[in-house]
């Protein structure tokens, strides 16, 4: 039985995308995802369908779903939390392409990219330490130079978020270990009223500048920032122009190019090109994650500190500077 | 006999407790006890709790008018849903920003919010006072139905569980009376909802107690053959009972999605998150009185405000941990305050026309 | 509406109150009402007497818009009406007194009598409070009634609450006001003074019409009665031109014997004994306030009193179903104070519960699942947990059987049999358990003469078995027949103990209402210092 | 013929069993509809490449194509070429049936005790985390292979059982004893061991290999063991001997109830505690029991949910709790309702990845669909009174939906 008006018709690739929990429209790390294979889709001839698996125990099926039917020249995985199921299914179909964002899956059939969160989360730390001393204002805020006080909010509580926090502090520590680092999770991805006091909570208490690594969540983040008339760091992809509303209190994204990812490795398909069984490691040396600043109020931000954020990267890239992994 | 303590007893203990907080707060400031008064003496807890009682509030005020009349409606976090929900959709499709008909679009999401839930709360009364269903199976139903329907709608409109943005109320500054030390930043200088939530709440309690209706609400839910006999039409009142229920969840939902969310996540257990059911655990706090759940809403939104400040103070306490200390607290409440007494004929249907 | 107001003339064919013609009400499988037929004259005191079940309040809740007629047509002050709700019939003068009472016991007396006529002010917005207790006031002087308005009617005592479900009525305007045995509750003072107040009424021109199954009583208060039974109107006579006996057989169909009785028989070792029981309230009020009794077997020692007067909660510290504050029990010689309501029922208490209903019997149950409450632990029917069902199932068919409950369907629930026919199986559960003693609540409350009969029979049959029967009853006529001593029970406390065959009905009338009977003779006084009447 | 049909159809209305079943299928049929009429109608707000046009306007979605790939889409589609009946689709299917029948006897043990448990989902949440903790930290002391199988898969199921038992407890505890409203402390409850388990990982449990918050895996041969030759593999994380116990168990409980002392105080304090306490039933101690039970069978939906599942507790639980109310109430709260309710609740949820995979409506359909119908089986006086126009019945007394009879 098919949808009213179907037709069918060849194309280069058919591409099946399982996206993490939390699903597309996060307006971060799906949509990054997604906004790879739309590029794809623009730029060649492919067809692709989505599953959005509400939990973990979903994946093992999703992926199977594509991979079992045969249709599809490339699944992609996106989220950490996909490994285990997508070891067992890259055994179990071992003709199936597959990609995994996140983590890192050996199989012959699979290709792994990995982000440095760490180091990405590092470098908006070194930008927020430096700015929370100084007297700046753009858009809708402006920092309070008396308080050298800035803020991370997660979602909820796992060694991913866990791994954006220690790499913010430690960034953040590196410039300046007088200035405080206010850290709290609201325990949801989706509550967007709780990260909107959380976040009002810590400029009220002399936080200038507040960095999310909180999904929709986030979006509580910026509302605060507005009320207060403070700063807020998006992540994943360029929030300024995914949440444009609030494209004046964003001062930069810690960004994640999945949607690179995504859109080469389709490309690679369809130019018969793709190798699994590899790593690929996306740091800041590979553009993997960068910090990209916001399209409203960035280049507000004065050029002696984004010289000061680029002088730290190089040094990381360098192997000068150790960027922690974990808490 | 009475194995529990009296409302009045515990009352009195948490009393002394808070002022002994408070002396070895001021004493000690350092210590745990200073810290944590100087976060709820912070304004900024202040207001937090304020926006944060919203749903709360409003969801527990019409909690108060379904269950007195005899009808549990445990479905309110669905009206919560449903009212949030579509207030932001509205407000996205005639364009946030713009005005029709000299109200702005804002207004209209939020008129269009409060409907909803009513319609929602008009299905669950005809489906437990006409068709007799089990209250508390029927109100599941309707919050599973929304908490379905709304990522259902959003997907359809925006491919998303998660509505797009459409701005927030802004504070309504009453001039002068904002001036007033303590109470002008908290009561006016605020936003819309935190108005709508103190009108409200004076107003259900005046409906409840002072106007014929309110008794007859009472009656309904204590001895429904009594109002019967005195000739008022009982399944009338349940019914406007539970649509009073509709609007003020309504109003709950409508104005914490305006006034505070400014988006609609619908993923997971949604925006809501369970507010919803908080509002249950308020009304029977407060034993059905309407301000009296205005104050339970405070201590449950203070606790969720002070929690979110607690982790800013970067205790060694798992954040895990501190989060489910609203919900430990509802349970100790209930433990030690929870000889609320039901209406006699809640959860049953009535048919007059039985012996 | 109210054009008639003196005038009294209680002859006149034509002046009828209230004309009923020609009732018929069905009830899917019953017939409740058969061609009824009841004319009231205006100004007058009309019983309608019946059994349990006979269709009185059926009829009385046609004629006030509660329930349609299937047949029939309904005359008020002449003119036909066709009431589809209460309100229709409040508005056309009709008010009703139900057998429960219809008030919201956390309202206050002026909520109540004001509900759903609330006078309004600030243009509806409000509920003018004053002007009800003005009104209620007025009411109040005129009719020699005393109530608080500001009183909850969960404070007030039941005849208060009856005096408050007439305000209500005639607050409303009532005329014709029907009163569905009002007297159940009641003792025989505050009988008396409902009397009064039923005099006062139809002197200032009302209608009344009242229901009870109490002969004594239609004679005393009525004008006229009419009699029901199994759904028809079998009669309206004059009390002057008929006797007690007459009445009783036009009720039941048969000729009744009015008196029952046991002789003396040996008493042996005492086998329950309470000693100084007190059980208090939530808010530690005392209930039973140092009960002290004895019960030998071979005797029955009855317990009278006004219901709410202790004797629930008496019963309830006996047979283990609530712990009292303090005092003792003991059982056939050991202390069982401690015990568990199971062990009391494992060492051989039957109890006959105040509520079948509620207590009794799982509604939704059949028979043989009932059988086995209570004994569902015993090594009788359960081994290693589990339930001997076929075993119960021979049990509930005994029962059935010896107890003539019909119909005789082990299978059919429990709540698709008549009251009386539950009451028979759990007295015979009860009874067959072989009980060294039965606690007996109220056993033939609302069951027919027959049926009443068959369960005092088997009481008195213990009695001569050896067995021990403690009978709790506010029915006079019961526990003054069965008991070979009878304690009178007011507020909480035993105000005699005494030979009911030396106690007259008034003067056990005045003891139930707290009040000593000036000359008092004790033949054969209490064998334990039960007397608490000083305390 | 007619006064035959029209008997048979006036014994189903009365037959209290038969009605319960009749009406869970009515409204299982209505719930259908209305679902239907709503995808069709939503249909006319998404967009598509081509759909169908009625009066100029365009609707997207096949009501026919959702309700194909739910229910045969979960079978993994038997009406189309190549179906093997050990396909992954159903396996999903037997999976979740397996789960949700230990969710739903939990939840229809304490409701046949007058008790509302929402807690199931907490309960289940704990006792998964005590299976996987207690196995982990055993295995190492016990011989593997087949003997480490026999035992640790007994004990973990048992621990979880334990675990979830005294997590329901605490809400029967404070039923009983002082007084506190059941629905509201086991709704309180779940949120609570949520963040009490989140704490016990992220402190002592967290698997250090992996950025996932969960356990470490525990032996591969503490798993549920699958049937070798016939049957699923073991890849598909389903085990028909997880399926055989859940029956058993299901088939146990309603003997329990039925047949038992036990069984017989607790529905008796179930329908009237009154008469409960006057048969010499301590309710207070029943509370507590019943909730015990039932919190033990939510405690070992988690055990298989670990062990037959995942090999390892992940702090992501799925809504099972909460599915288990649905379970139980679609069943009537019969014991050997629940096993036909879980298997459609099981369709339900494989069904949702096929519509989510094969066509454009969104999966959250589903959640509305189990709302609906959960909506109409609370409300069978819907469909006594449609019941009524077909067949002029002298009806029997209504009876209250809730308690509905075991044999
Ligand atoms: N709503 C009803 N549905 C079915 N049968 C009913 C209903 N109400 C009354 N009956 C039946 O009608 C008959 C008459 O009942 P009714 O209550 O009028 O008796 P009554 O004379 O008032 O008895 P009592 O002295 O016990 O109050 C009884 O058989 C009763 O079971
Ligand atoms: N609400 C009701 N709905 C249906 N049937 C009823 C209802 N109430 C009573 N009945 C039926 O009517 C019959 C008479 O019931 P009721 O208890 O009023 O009898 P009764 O005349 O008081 O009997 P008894 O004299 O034995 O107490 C019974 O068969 C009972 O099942
Ligand atoms: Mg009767
Ligand atoms: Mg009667």
């Amino acid at each position: 039985v098919g949808g009213f008006g179907e037709g069918g018709s060849e194309t280069d690739a058919a591409v099946g995308m399982v996206y993490a929990t939390g699903g597309t429209g996060d307006d971060s790390f799906n949509d990054m995802a997604q906004q790879g294979v739309q590029q794809a889709d623009e730029e060649f001839d492919i067809t692709y369908d989505e599953a959005e698996p509400e939990s973990v125990g979903e994946f093992e099926g999703a992926q199977r779903d594509f991979a079992a039917s045969g249709d599809y020249d490339l699944v992609s995985c996106i989220g950490f939390a996909q490994a285990d199921a997508l070891s067992g299914n890259a055994e179990e179909y071992p003709d199936q392409d597959f990609i995994i964002v996140d983590a890192a899956v050996e199989s012959d059939n699979v290709r792994s990219y990995n982000f440095d969160e760490p180091a990405g989360s590092f470098l908006v730390g070194t930008l927020s330490a430096l700015l929370t001393g100084t007297e700046f204002a753009a858009g809708n805020g402006e920092t309070n130079p008396d308080e050298s006080v800035v803020g991370f909010v997660g979602g909820e509580e796992s060694p991913l978020i866990e791994s954006f926090q220690a790499g913010f502090e430690a960034g953040v520590e590196h410039v300046d270990s007088s200035v405080e680092v206010l850290s709290s999770y609201v325990g949801d991805f989706n509550d967007t009223a709780s990260g909107q006091e959380t976040a009002r909570s810590m400029y009220n208490d002399g936080a200038d500048i507040v960095f999310h690594a909180a999904g929709r969540t986030g979006v509580g983040v910026f509302q605060a920032a507005e009320a207060e008339g403070r700063f807020a760091i998006g992540v994943d992809d360029d929030q300024s122009v995914s949440q444009e509303d609030y494209a004046d209190v964003i001062l930069a994204s810690m960004v994640k190019r999945v949607d690179e990812a995504v859109f080469t490795a389709i490309e690679s398909v369809i130019n018969d090109e793709f190798e699994g069984g590899e790593t690929e490691r996306l740091g800041l040396e590979e553009d993997g994650v960068e910090t990209v600043y916001g399209q409203s109020i960035g280049d507000q931000i004065p050029d002696e500190i984004t010289e000061e954020v680029e002088t730290t990267r190089q040094a990381i890239i360098d192997g000068e500077i150790e960027v922690p992994q974990e808490l | 006999m009475s194995s529990g303590l009296s409302r009045r007893t515990v009352l009195g203990a948490v009393g002394a407790l808070a002022v002994l907080w408070l002396v070895a707060g001021l004493a000690f400031p350092d210590s745990w006890a200073g810290a944590l008064l100087s976060i709820a003496a912070s304004p900024s807890t202040h207001t937090a709790m304020l926006r944060l009682a919203v749903p709360i509030a409003l969801a527990a005020i019409g909690g108060i008018f379904a269950e007195k009349s005899g009808v549990i409606n445990i479905g309110i976090e669905g009206l919560l849903i449903v009212s949030a929900f579509s207030s932001i959709i509205v407000t996205f499709w005639l364009g946030s920003g713009g005005s029709t008909l000299a109200l702005s679009h804002h207004w209209w999401g939020f008129a269009v919010g409060v409907l909803a839930s009513t319609l929602f709360a008009l299905i669950f009364a005809v489906v437990c006072i006409d068709f007799k269903a089990d209250q508390i199976i029927a109100g599941l139903a309707v919050w599973l139905i929304a908490l379905g329907l709304a990522p259902f709608a959003s997907r359809i409109v925006f491919d998303s569980p998660n509505t797009a943005g459409v701005g927030r109320f802004q504070n309504v500054t009453v001039p002068i009376l904002s001036e007033i030390p303590l109470l002008g930043y908290l009561l006016f200088d605020t936003p819309p909802q935190v108005y709508i939530m103190l009108g409200a709440a004076a107003a259900g309690w005046y409906l409840l107690n002072r106007t014929a209706f309110g008794r007859w609400v009472v009656a309904s839910g204590e001895n429904p053959k009594a109002l019967d006999t005195a000739g008022v039409d009982v399944r009338r009142v349940r019914y406007a009972a539970v649509l009073l229920s509709g609007i003020f969840a309504g109003l709950g939902g409508a104005g914490f999605a305006l006034g505070q969310l400014g988006t609609f996540a619908g993923g997971g257990e949604t925006a809501i998150g369970g507010r919803g059911f908080i509002a249950i655990a308020t009304y029977l706090f407060a034993n059905y009185h309407p301000i009296g759940a205005l104050g339970g809403s405070f201590l449950f939104a203070g606790l969720e405000a002070m929690q979110i400040q607690l982790q800013n103070l970067g205790y060694a306490v798992p954040t895990e941990l501190i989060r489910t200390i609203p919900y430990a607290t509802v349970i100790v409440v209930l433990v030690f305050v929870g000889k609320t007494q039901l209406p006699e004929a809640a959860g049953e249907p009535y048919d007059g026309d039985e012996e | 509406m109210n054009d008639s107001g003196n005038d009294r003339n209680p002859r006149s064919q034509r002046d009828l109150a209230v004309h009923l013609d020609g009732i018929t009400k069905r009830f899917p499988g019953v017939v409740a009402n058969d061609d009824v037929d009841l004319r009231v004259e205006r100004g007058s005191v009309h019983a309608l007497l019946g059994e349990n079940g006979a269709g009185k309040t059926t009829l009385m809740n046609v004629l006030y818009g509660l329930y349609e007629p299937t047949e029939g047509r309904v005359v008020v002050d002449g003119r036909e009406r066709a009431f589809d709700r209460p309100r229709d019939a409040i508005d056309a003068g009709v008010g009703m007194i139900h057998q429960h009472f219809m008030l919201v016991d956390p309202m206050t007396v002026a909520e109540n009598i004001a509900m759903g006529n609330e006078p309004r002010k600030w243009g509806g917005l409000a509920v003018d409070r004053d002007r009800i207790d003005r009104e209620i006031a007025d009411l109040c002087d005129r009719y020699g009634f005393d109530v608080d308005p500001s009183a909850t009617i969960e404070e007030l005592s039941v005849g208060a609450q009856q005096r408050v479900e007439i305000l209500k009525a005639l607050y409303r305007g009532a005329d014709v006001l029907i009163l569905d045995e009002p007297t159940a509750v009641l003792t025989p003072q505050e009988v008396e003074d409902l009397y009064g107040v039923l005099e006062e009424l139809t002197e200032q021109g009302k209608t009344i019409i009242f229901i009870t199954h109490k002969l004594g009583e239609a004679m005393h208060a009525a004008d006229r009665i009419t009699i029901l039974r199994d759904g028809s109107s079998v009669g309206t006579v004059d009390p002057a031109g008929t006797t007690r006996e007459d009445l009783a057989e036009l009720m039941v169909g048969r000729e009744v014997l009015l008196e029952t009785g046991g002789e003396p028989v040996e008493t042996g070792r005492p086998i329950l004994e309470a000693e100084n029981v007190v059980v208090e309230d939530d808010r530690g009020v005392e209930l039973v306030s140092g009960i002290d009794l004895e019960v030998r077997a071979g005797e029955i020692l009855g317990v009278a009193g006004v219901d709410g007067n202790g004797q629930s909660e008496l019963i309830e510290a006996i047979t283990g179903l609530q712990t009292p504050d303090a005092g003792r029990v003991s059982f056939d010689g050991t202390d069982v104070s401690a015990w568990s309501r199971r062990q009391r029922i494992e060492a051989g208490m039957a109890h006959i519960p105040e509520d079948r209903h509620e207590q009794g019997l799982v509604m939704p149950f059949d028979l043989v699942e009932n059988a086995v409450l209570g004994s569902q632990r015993s090594p009788r029917f359960a081994r290693g947990g589990r339930i001997d069902w076929a075993g119960v199932r021979d049990h509930a068919e005994d029962v059935i059987g010896t107890y003539d409950v019909r119909p005789p369907d082990a299978d059919a629930d429990a709540e698709s049999f008549s009251g009386g026919n539950q009451q028979k199986f759990v007295v015979g559960r009860e009874l067959e358990r072989d009980p060294e003693l039965v606690v007996a609540t109220h056993p033939t409350r609302g069951v027919d003469i027959g049926s009443t009969e068959f369960i005092h029979e088997r009481l008195l049959e213990l009695r001569r078995e050896g067995k021990a029967v403690l009978l709790v009853s506010s029915n006079l006529d019961e526990v003054r027949g069965l008991s070979d001593r009878l304690a009178v029970i007011y507020e909480g406390e035993f105000v005699d103990v005494t030979d009911p065959a030396a106690v007259t009905e008034e003067e056990l009338g005045l003891l139930m209402a707290g009040e000593q009977p000036d000359d008092r003779s004790r033949e054969r006084p209490a064998s334990n210092p039960a007397d608490g009447g000083e305390r | 013929m007619r006064d035959d049909l029209e008997r048979l159809l006036e014994r189903l209305v009365h037959a209290s069993v038969l009605e319960r079943l009749v009406i869970s299928l009515a409204a299982l049929v209505a719930a259908i509809l209305v679902g239907g009429v709503l995808v069709f109608v939503s249909g006319a707000f998404a967009s598509c490449r081509a759909g169908l046009d009625i009066a100029g306007v365009t609707f997207c979605y096949n009501p026919m194509q959702v309700y194909y790939e739910l229910f045969l889409g979960s079978l993994g589609h038997p009406l189309e070429g190549g179906w093997s009946p050990m396909n992954y689709s159903l396996a999903t299917t037997l999976r979740q049936t397996t789960l949700l029948i230990f969710a739903g006897l939990s939840v229809a043990v304490a409701f046949r005790a007058g008790l509302f448990n929402i807690g199931t989902q907490g309960q289940l949440v704990v006792g998964g985390l005590v299976t996987a903790v207690t196995v982990l930290f055993a295995a190492p002391y016990l011989p593997g292979g087949f003997v480490g199988t026999v035992l640790l898969v007994p004990l973990g199921v048992l621990a979880g059982a334990l675990g979830g038992g005294f997590y329901g407890a605490i809400p029967g505890a404070l039923k009983a004893y002082a007084d506190a409203n059941e629905v509201i402390t086991t709704i309180m409850l779940n949120f609570i061991a949520t963040g009490v388990t989140a704490t016990l990982l992220s402190r002592w449990f967290q698997d250090p290999n992996s950025a996932n918050p969960q356990t470490r895996a525990v032996p591969e041969y503490a798993e549920i063991p699958t049937l070798p030759g016939v049957g699923f593999s073991g890849r598909m994380d389903f085990s028909l001997l997880a399926l055989g116990f859940a029956v058993a168990l299901m088939i146990a409980i309603a003997w329990l109830l039925a047949r038992t002392t036990f069984g017989y105080e607790l529905r008796t304090t179930g329908i009237q505690p009154e008469a409960a306490a006057y048969g010499g039933v301590d309710e207070k101690r029943m509370t507590v029991a019943s909730m015990t039970l039932s919190g033990a069978l939510g405690g070992v939906a988690g055990a298989f949910w670990v062990l037959m599942q995942h090999g390892r507790w992940l702090e992501n639980v799925p809504d099972l709790g909460f599915d288990g109310i649905a379970v139980s109430i679609l069943a009537g709260n019969n014991p050997l309702g629940v096993g036909a309710a879980a298997f459609l609740f099981g369709v339900l949820d494989s069904g949702s990845s096929s519509i989510n995979t094969s066509t454009d409506v969104p999966p959250e359909l589903v959640g509305v669909l189990s709302g609906l119908l959960i909506l109409f089986v609370a409300m069978p006086e819907f469909f006594r009174m449609i019941g009524r126009r077909f067949v002029d019945t002298d009806a029997a007394p209504a009876r209250a939906a809730g308690g509905g009879a075991d044999e």
